[in-house]
């Protein structure tokens, strides 16, 4: 399967992708224009505190006495902002690294790989852990460049081991002989024909970030005065909310990063289909034996 | 069954046995140094005892341990104690004055150790005589008492003079504490630390609950639930909506009850920024609405405070109610719009603040998440940063901020939270640490009556500190939001004798100290 | 033998590299250890007292940048980590080694058996191609494995620990008031505890074991060696194990490997929402307490057994595929 | 001679996403025990997908859709795999298209050879050994290569490994697809000696598919033309290659450039083969060629018998004989 | 005659295989001589790994030769300078590479590289035309209707179909020699044919000439003029090649010329004659590469390296028997190839 322009009819075409394109497609929604899925418009607008679900709040309110759907719904901007920058930044600098480590060769390629490999096994999570503490994790630039830093370096590994498989592709070789450019060609020759790697690459970052986020403002090291879904999870903990009858403060903004982080793992998972046409589901028939 | 049969079973007795939820945030060392601040909660009040108990609750008023009295020259220059007799350590060696007057003077050989710094301010000499110990200062000092009489474990001289003790002082681990206080360390783990009855104690019959355990949580949750299932007796910390969580689990024998100790406020940046101008700093002391900060920052389990920064109902006799009223500061909107528009801010020159507090400190964010709110739509904008303590102390101490949200540690009498937000000793300019006037207040009137107070009588006191009231009113210094209290539930299902609102004999919360020696010895199986 | 060379080589480098990283980074950050004292004696210190305290717990922050460096290597090599802030005066190593069975207990058994799991669940739902098992669990897995840990603990805690009054419990490594040792008692309540963190692990790890399995495999039967060994007139239960799922597991014991390396440290959201008295949350806790010997010593800790899996795996690869070897 | 193998009305379908694919068309197949039988035609045609029919080895998407093959009695394709396992490797081997891929890389030969035997029972370790010596001097490669994994060994060897893996119990039929294909010419003759010698030798019958025509000239007794799925001619080598029956045949023939003798220019046959999701209705190879009359695009032809030869062509169809004189003068 | 239009004096080409500790020099193509003149197609033959592809690269300057020189038209290719005369280079001898699955950019439709060629070297031909243009050559390559094969990816295309797309790639520079690397191996018999007779027309038609690499010897021998016959990177025989097939004199090129099927005649070798399999040219010493497969190898042959030598007109051998059955013994050494 050619890995460009087959990408969009390839997930329309599988199911799973499909399923993941459609929940991506609702959070993004939700993500711009809130106002389509709630009566409320300021998150924090305060209600009777502890309301339970109906009561005119889909979901109560929790001991602040926020709309937890509300909450819920304003919240996706964030996480999802996070998401794609954090996927859209280590994209670019793992290709960017990945790439030229595998064009430059010889001395700039070791630098470039033994790089990758120390970040790869430099404990990711200890390492943001320490960074958000210090450096200030509730600054969205710095969570965003404590992300990219840490999550560039698995996708770089992998863009690098293909762009290798491809130096040696008789038709980067034979652009060079039609003449062109050596920066023509890494970046029309090479780069399309990376594109599913590079999606699911971006996907992989993209739900890592989520992930990381979400665990950061869990464990306080966030901007608690954010709206989104690790926050509410923060908060829900620290007022006990298990306990004191507002589940849904937690399972909501959970199910939440759940379903989109299942989406991005559902696109992923059909990429690695589109990607290697042997996972491709066939159906089978019944045959006379 | 709940109650404290969960730890009974392990030491084949059948007495009650009582188990601590107080969150101290890591597990334990099994290090007992009543010295290191950080371990100092698992020995002072069980291992070791102070020489004069001084409730805060009650107007200062003293209960005598180690020292059987004490007496103060007429120039507060002199403090006389009187050991009682009869005392025993653990280890059945008596406790004399010697063994006082030798604690006080580690403290001054180990600057490490002397965390009061009593030997810097003022205290000259401490000598042992007979059963007395005199010490001596250079000023009037009766404040000081507090420090030396009650916030000073007494440790034996027989220990800490040889040995690994005398070596290091402030890396002694104190791994097996020997002490005179009513219980002993009988095992430790990083997970638990279990108390055993003292037999040479010097209160006959004391202590009734022959073993304690103190499980060391690290997060509040756990021990909540301990709390609230009765698994554990005795707590010590916030409970989000504790009605709910934990009364309504056990309406009979599950109750709570909060003091007020000192204030949680807002030190304004009286040196730079928008907040060296008064008006702005009148401006937010009538935006604020604090009872709803209350209520949704720790679901109203705080009370709010007042501005003149009188911790109540604590301190009921020094507050000056009539000063309060002239003032009458509560959210205002009109007169904020006036003070803004005094200090040159309007709709469209809105006044941008920000202020710091600590990341992890969730009811602290979750009140000035409140407080933002309430200033928005009064042209206040205030950026909330949450940032590591470390960094957060440090800005804190330098004045690198323009409004900074902390407590102060306080006191058994509002003097001494008013000292450490007033007195221009406690502080130092901009880009300095200052010890803990951190707004920067400085004014030689102000200091003036905090340098009378230790020489005067009771009712010059009263009349000092409703001076200070006034300083605090009328130059709004820092704004006091919410009375910080000491955390305390208790499960009355098989041991009674907890202090109550009616029955304040000491502070209740288990962290507190040496206030939980009291509490200890007032507790008793029930039936 | 060329390739244990650079192996080494690469270890060695990478170890340097996380090392000095580990050194900097903490000094990057604002403030120093002697603030951080100061912090913990809520300022009612003296600046003698500081100085004193300074001395005693080695705070001394006077010596050149170099000086600490060479030492703080030497120190790493030697196991000295010092003494930690937050449980002072224990020595950090001390304070390590009590932190780490838990660790090793709880995320190291249940990543191996979440590894043994996946593997079997993917061989079998690769070989059984769009069979049922196929059809349902890997992309239920594949969702699963998209929820944050946390919030998993925290749904198990609601359902099992809540749900059943406490019958499961929700937080610690065992029952404080037991008196721990190699007593059934203690045992059992230990083995209680793990439950429901070793169960959110397993939720969230196994989905990804059985994806690259049943891919490996679904890969690994489309070769013509399988073809072959259909012909051969080998079993069919034989060449699952023997042909697909020995070939296709070998690129996941590289995975493997390194998520065991990173055992140590990949559970700390795990050890944070069920209390558990393991690495990951003592890193938390000196991450919070800015405790820096026992943070640079659970990093070096981390990076070093991590870089020490992934040295095992390529040798183990080595050993077992053939072609890796030959390759280098 | 005896019928060994009796393929009839054999055909293969792939499911594919736009809906079933027919990749082995009506075959008929027949192989006498000890005959050398080689299937030509043109990549993609089916000659894979047909062996492995044969062998029931197919795999999903493919599956039979119809027919039978009889082999030393016994209808294979209503056969379950515990039925076939005997029969499998002790009667009927086969060698894959490439020796690479056909052998697990991460067994050594030796483990490879232990395995087939240990399938039939045979357990004796003693056993194993000398079987797998024997076999692999039998296509002359060194014993100590019984330890050697794939990748050690060159392309030439590995086939010859694939072959002598064949004949570890001399089955009465080898399947061999494409064995040499992957050869530079020096080497392909060399190994396609050393078969047609073993096959001699032990006395088994090949069935040999290839698309180099010239390659099966000299080694099969009997050749099949695919063409599109179907069978086009089979029939006697000599005789298909001097009388060719059916046009396809010939065009093939008549593009193979000569090693000797005088170099006249070839024209090859125009068009490309149809693709299999969409046939011509008619004869499939009628738009390409040159005997085409109209009867070609409508009717389908069945396989005629010419002389010793069947062909799948309407020339041979009695109702068309006079086109047929027509086609024969060309 | 002319000066040939390219021609290779002395070409050498070692690659590094191995890693720091031990390093080799793999000898792909060594001390090659030979010459293309226009309108001649130069068919080379001879076996798997033999070099024939890195003397085309080497051609088409994928890469630079370790030693030895290139010349084009009389000018040798280490002067070429600017991006202009490399470009017209490029666009004079353009390469078909032997592998159309790795050749072409599965990103791309197949009309990109031939569209990307004609903006690079056809500024004649507009913006606009190039579309036509690319459906021109593709028709001429026997991929009709061209207007519907533009428009396909690469995965959309049989192997064959491919090799003529990059066929029809080298077509559209209107180029004056092209480097066709086994550009028939893919396609069906039935058309492979059809490719071999556009070779011929291109040039009795338009004077192009041809490095025709294949393993096809019988192609080779309907659609060449000369053929070079390569082994273990030296070239052991060329000349017409009707003569080098006819009458071989290399023992290789006896052997490989014995081993062609043919279908049409008898079986002539049944003797196992070639085992054994071809060197690896790796930090080679002195002597004929074949002598260890050769049955009439003798003393001289595994220590002196045989030079190309002219042993009739036209005919060009490195064979120590044949040179001396030809009476131009070991003593005698003029290296051919150089006296054009
Ligand atoms: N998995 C598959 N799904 C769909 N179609 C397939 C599949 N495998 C093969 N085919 C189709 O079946 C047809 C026959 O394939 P087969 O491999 O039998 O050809 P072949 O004659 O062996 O070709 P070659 O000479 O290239 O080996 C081809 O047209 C191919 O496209
Ligand atoms: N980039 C390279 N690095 C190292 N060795 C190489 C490289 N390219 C080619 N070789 C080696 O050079 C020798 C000649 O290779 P080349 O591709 O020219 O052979 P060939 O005659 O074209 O073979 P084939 O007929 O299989 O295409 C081979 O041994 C090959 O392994
Ligand atoms: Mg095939
Ligand atoms: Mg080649």
């Amino acid at each position: 399967m050619r890995p460009g322009a087959g990408v969009l009819r390839a997930v329309v075409g599988n199911k799973k992708a499909l399923a993941g394109a459609i929940m991506l497609a609702i959070f993004v929604i939700a993500a711009i224009v809130p106002q389509l899925f709630t009566t409320i418009h300021n998150p924090n607008q305060q209600f009777a505190q502890m309301l339970p679900p109906g009561s005119g709040h889909l979901l109560g309110t929790n001991a602040f006495g926020q709309d937890i759907w509300t909450q819920l719904v304003y919240g996706t901007r964030q996480s999802l902002f996070v998401c794609v920058m954090v996927g859209v930044l280590a994209s670019v600098v793992s290709i960017i690294i990945g790439v030229s480590a595998a064009y430059l060769g010889g001395l700039g390629e070791d630098l470039l790989s033994l790089l990758t490999d120390v970040f790869l096994v430099i404990p990711a999570l200890p390492l943001i852990i320490v960074i958000a503490a210090y450096a200030g994790g509730g600054k969205m630039p710095v969570l965003i460049g404590v992300l990219v830093i840490t999550g560039w370096s698995y996708g770089a590994r992998q863009l690098r081991a293909q762009a290798m498989s491809l130096r040696n592709r008789d038709f980067l070789e034979s652009a060079r002989v039609r003449g062109e450019r050596a920066s023509y060609v890494i970046v029309f020759e090479i780069l399309p024909t990376m594109v599913s790697l590079i999606a699911a690459n971006f996907l992989g970052i993209a739900l890592y970030a989520l992930l990381t986020e979400a665990g950061l403002q869990f464990i306080g090291l966030g901007n608690s005065s954010a709206n989104s879904w690790g926050t509410m999870l923060h908060w829900a903990q620290t007022n006990e909310a298990l306990q004191t009858g507002q589940q849904w403060w937690v399972i909501a903004p959970g199910l939440a990063i759940g379903l989109l982080g299942a989406s991005f793992a559902l696109l992923n998972y059909a990429f690695d289909e589109i990607g290697n046409p042997a996972l491709r589901p066939v159906r089978r028939r019944k045959v006379r034996r | 069954s709940g109650g404290g049969s969960s730890g009974s079973g392990t030491n084949g007795s059948k007495s009650t046995s009582l188990t601590i939820a107080n969150v101290g945030g890591t597990t334990w060392t099994c290090g007992f140094n009543p010295f290191n601040p950080s371990v100092s909660g698992l020995s002072i009040g069980f291992v070791y005892e102070p020489l004069v108990y001084v409730n805060p609750l009650q107007n200062s008023k003293e209960t005598p341990m180690i020292a059987e009295s004490s007496k103060w020259s007429s120039d507060k220059k002199t403090l006389t104690f009187t050991i009682r007799d009869g005392i025993k350590w653990s280890d059945g060696k008596p406790l004399t004055a010697d063994d006082v007057a030798f604690t006080f003077n580690l403290l001054k050989a180990n600057k490490g150790l002397d965390l009061n710094a009593l030997w810097s301010s003022g205290l000259q000499s401490v000598e042992a005589s007979g059963n007395t110990v005199t010490m001596k200062f250079s000023t009037p000092s009766q404040p000081y008492f507090y420090y030396i009489a009650d916030q000073t474990p007494i440790v034996p001289k027989h220990i800490w003079s040889t040995g690994e003790a005398a070596k290091n002082p402030v890396q002694f681990t104190d791994a097996k504490p020997i002490g005179s206080g009513p219980y002993t360390v009988s095992d430790c783990k990083p997970q638990n630390v279990r108390y055993q009855a003292n037999a040479n104690f010097w209160q006959k019959g004391k202590p009734a609950i022959k073993t304690i355990n103190y499980p060391a949580y690290t997060d509040n949750s756990p021990a909540n639930l301990d709390l609230a299932t009765g698994k554990a007796q005795w707590g010590g910390q916030y409970i989000p909506n504790v009605d709910k969580y934990y009364v309504d689990r056990d309406k009979t024998d599950n109750h709570y009850w909060y003091p007020p100790v000192a204030n949680v406020q807002i030190f304004l940046n009286l040196k730079q920024g928008p907040t060296a101008d008064l008006a702005v700093r009148q401006a937010l002391a009538y935006a604020i609405d604090k009872d709803q900060v209350s209520k949704i920052g720790v679901g109203g389990q705080l009370p709010s405070s007042n501005q003149a920064g009188i911790v109540l109902p604590t301190f009921k006799d020094w507050y000056d109610q009539a000063a309060a009223d002239k003032y009458g500061y509560k959210q205002d909107p009109a007169k904020v719009k006036q003070y803004l528009a005094k200090a040159g801010y309007s709709t469209a020159k809105p006044l941008n603040l920000s202020i710091i507090s600590v990341s992890g400190y969730t009811d602290w964010e979750a009140e000035l998440q409140e407080i933002k709110h309430q200033l928005q739509p009064l042209g206040i904008n205030l950026d909330v940063q949450n940032i590591a303590g470390q960094t957060y102390d440090n800005k804190l101490y330098k004045g690198d901020f323009q409004l900074a949200y902390g407590s102060q540690t306080g006191g058994p009498a509002p003097y001494y939270e008013l000292r450490q937000n007033l007195y221009s000793g406690n502080t130092a300019p901009i880009g300095q640490n200052a010890s803990s006037n951190y707004s920067r207040y400085s004014s030689k009137k102000t200091d003036a009556l905090f340098n009378e107070y230790p020489g005067a009588d009771d009712q010059r006191q009263h009349a000092i500190v409703n001076d200070l009231q006034g300083v605090m009113l009328a130059d709004v210094p820092t704004i006091p939001v919410l009375e910080s209290v000491s955390w305390f539930q208790y499960n009355t299902k098989e041991i009674t004798g907890w202090p109550t609102e009616q029955d304040q004999y000491a502070l209740p919360a288990p962290y507190a100290v040496p206030d939980n020696e009291q509490v200890l010895l007032h507790l008793k199986p029930k039936g | 033998m060329r390739f244990i060379v650079r192996r080494l080589g690469f270890f060695l480098i990478t170890l340097w590299v996380a090392l000095t990283l580990n050194f900097f980074i903490p000094r990057l950050m604002p403030g120093n250890p002697a603030q951080a004292m100061m912090a913990r004696y809520k300022g009612r210190i003296n600046p003698d007292a500081l100085k004193a305290l300074e001395v005693a717990f080695g705070l001394d922050t006077q010596k050149p940048l170099l000086v600490q460096y060479v030492e703080y290597l030497g120190n790493t090599v030697t196991g000295h980590f010092g003494v930690s802030l937050t449980f002072f005066p224990q020595p950090v190593s001390e304070v390590v080694a009590q932190a780490l069975p838990w660790t090793l207990g709880l995320v190291g058994v249940t990543t191996v058996i979440a590894f043994l799991l996946g593997t079997g669940i993917g061989m079998i739902s690769g070989w059984r191609r769009n069979g049922i098992a196929d059809s349902v669990l890997p992309p239920v897995f594949v969702i699963t494995s998209a929820l944050p840990y946390f919030w998993v603990g925290l749904i198990l805690i609601m359902v099992f620990s809540l749900g059943t009054n406490g019958a499961l419990p929700s937080d610690g490594g065992y029952d404080q008031t037991l008196n721990p040792g190699w007593n059934a008692e203690f045992i059992i309540d230990v083995i209680k505890h793990a439950i429901l963190p070793s169960l959110s692990i397993l939720i969230i790890s196994i989905g990804g074991w059985i994806l690259t399995m049943r891919n490996n495999v679904v890969t690994t039967v489309a070769e013509d060696y399988i073809r072959m060994a259909r012909a051969k007139g080998i079993a069919d239960r034989k060449i699952m194990i023997n042909y697909a799922a020995r070939n296709a597991v070998l690129p996941n014991l590289a995975g493997f490997a390194i998520s065991l390396g990173f055992v140590v440290s990949g559970a700390i959201l795990v050890e944070f929402t069920f209390n558990y008295p393991g690495v990951g949350y003592m890193l938390l806790s000196a991450v919070t307490n800015e405790d820096y010997p026992l943070m640079q010593a659970l990093f070096v800790l981390i990076t070093v057994t991590v870089l020490v899996a992934v040295l095992i795996s390529d040798f183990l690869t080595a050993l077992l595929d053939p072609r890796v070897r030959s390759a280098s | 001679m005896s019928k060994l193998l009796q393929v009839t009305g054999l055909s293969v379908t792939y499911d594919t996403s736009s809906g079933p694919v027919t990749a082995v068309d009506q075959v008929d197949l027949d192989v006498q025990s000890g005959e050398f039988v080689g299937i030509v035609g043109e990549s993609g045609c089916g000659k894979s997908t047909l062996l492995f029919a044969i062998a029931q080895l197919l795999t999903p998407p493919a599956s039979v859709a119809g027919g039978e093959v009889i082999f030393r009695g016994q209808n294979m394709v209503a056969m379950n795999a515990g039925e076939l396992a005997p029969i499998r490797w002790r009667n009927m081997s086969v060698v894959m298209q490439s020796a690479m891929n056909a052998l697990n890389p991460v067994k050594r030969i030796r483990a490879q050879y232990a395995d087939a035997m240990k399938a039939h029972g045979i357990r004796s370790k003693i056993e194993i050994r000398q079987r797998s010596e024997e076999v692999l001097e039998l296509v002359g490669i060194d014993r100590v290569h019984l330890n050697s994994f794939p990748h050690q060994l060159s392309g030439g060897m590995r086939q010859r490994a694939m072959i002598a893996m064949a004949l570890l119990f001399t089955p009465e039929l080898v399947i061999m697809d494409e064995p040499t294909s992957a050869l530079d010419v020096v080497a392909q003759r060399s190994l396609m000696l050393q078969i047609k010698e073993l096959q001699q030798q032990l006395g088994f019958a090949v069935i040999f598919v290839t698309h180099d025509m010239s390659l099966v000239s000299h080694f099969s007794d009997r050749l099949m033309v695919m063409y599109a799925a179907q069978e086009m001619e089979y029939g006697p080598t000599r005789q298909v290659f001097d009388s060719p029956a059916h046009p396809y045949s010939r065009g093939l023939l008549d593009a193979f450039p000569q090693i000797r003798g005088p170099r006249v220019p070839l024209q090859g046959i125009p068009g490309a083969p149809p693709n299999l999701t969409a046939m011509p209705p008619g004869c499939r190879f009628e738009p390409r060629c040159p005997l085409r009359f109209d009867a070609c695009a409508v009717t389908q032809p069945a396989l005629y018998q010419v002389a010793d030869v069947q062909a799948r062509c309407l020339l041979h169809d009695p109702d068309h004989r006079d086109k047929a004189e027509l086609g024969r003068d060309r | 005659m002319t000066a040939p239009l390219l021609e290779a004096r002395g070409l050498t080409r070692v690659f590094r295989v191995g890693g720091l500790r031990n390093r080799h020099q793999l000898h792909a193509v060594d001390e090659a001589d030979f010459a293309i003149n226009a309108g001649e197609i130069v068919a080379l033959v001879g076996e798997s790994g033999s070099g024939k592809s890195t003397i085309a690269r080497l051609l088409a300057r994928v890469y630079p030769p370790s030693r030895g020189e290139i010349m084009f038209d009389g000018r040798p290719l280490s002067g070429l300078r600017t991006r202009a005369e490399v470009l017209s280079y490029r666009a004079a001898v353009p390469m078909v590479f032997q592998d159309p699955f790795s050749s072409l950019n599965p990103a791309y439709t197949v009309a990109h590289g031939i569209v990307r060629g004609l903006k690079l070297h056809r500024p004649d031909v507009a913006a606009k035309d190039r579309q036509d243009e690319a459906e021109r050559v593709l028709t001429a390559v026997g991929l009709s209707p061209a207007s519907q094969v533009v428009g396909r990816y690469p995965y959309e295309l049989s192997g064959g179909q491919r090799q003529r797309i990059g066929f029809a790639q080298a077509l559209a520079y209107r180029p004056q020699v092209i480097l066709a690397d086994e550009p028939v191996s893919m396609l069906d018999i039935s058309i492979r044919i059809g490719l071999l007779n556009v070779m011929t027309s291109l040039r009795d038609e338009q004077g192009v000439s041809l490095l025709y690499i294949t393993h096809d010897i019988a192609s080779a021998r309907y659609v060449a003029d000369r053929m070079m016959v390569m082994y273990a990177g030296r070239i052991v025989e060329s000349g017409p090649v009707e003569d080098v097939l006819g009458a071989p004199r290399h023992p290789y090129t006896q052997l490989l010329v014995a081993a062609v099927p043919d279908p049409r005649a008898e079986l002539a070798v049944t003797a196992e004659m070639a085992k054994g399999e071809p060197p690896k040219v790796i930090d080679p010493k002195p002597g004929c590469r074949f002598a260890d497969r050769c049955p009439l190898a003798r003393d001289v042959c595994r220590t002196t390296t045989p030079p190309l030598l002219e042993l009739a007109p036209g005919i060009e051998v490195a064979c120590h028997v044949a040179a001396e059955e030809a009476g131009r013994g070991a003593d005698s050494m003029i290296p051919a190839g150089r006296n054009s």
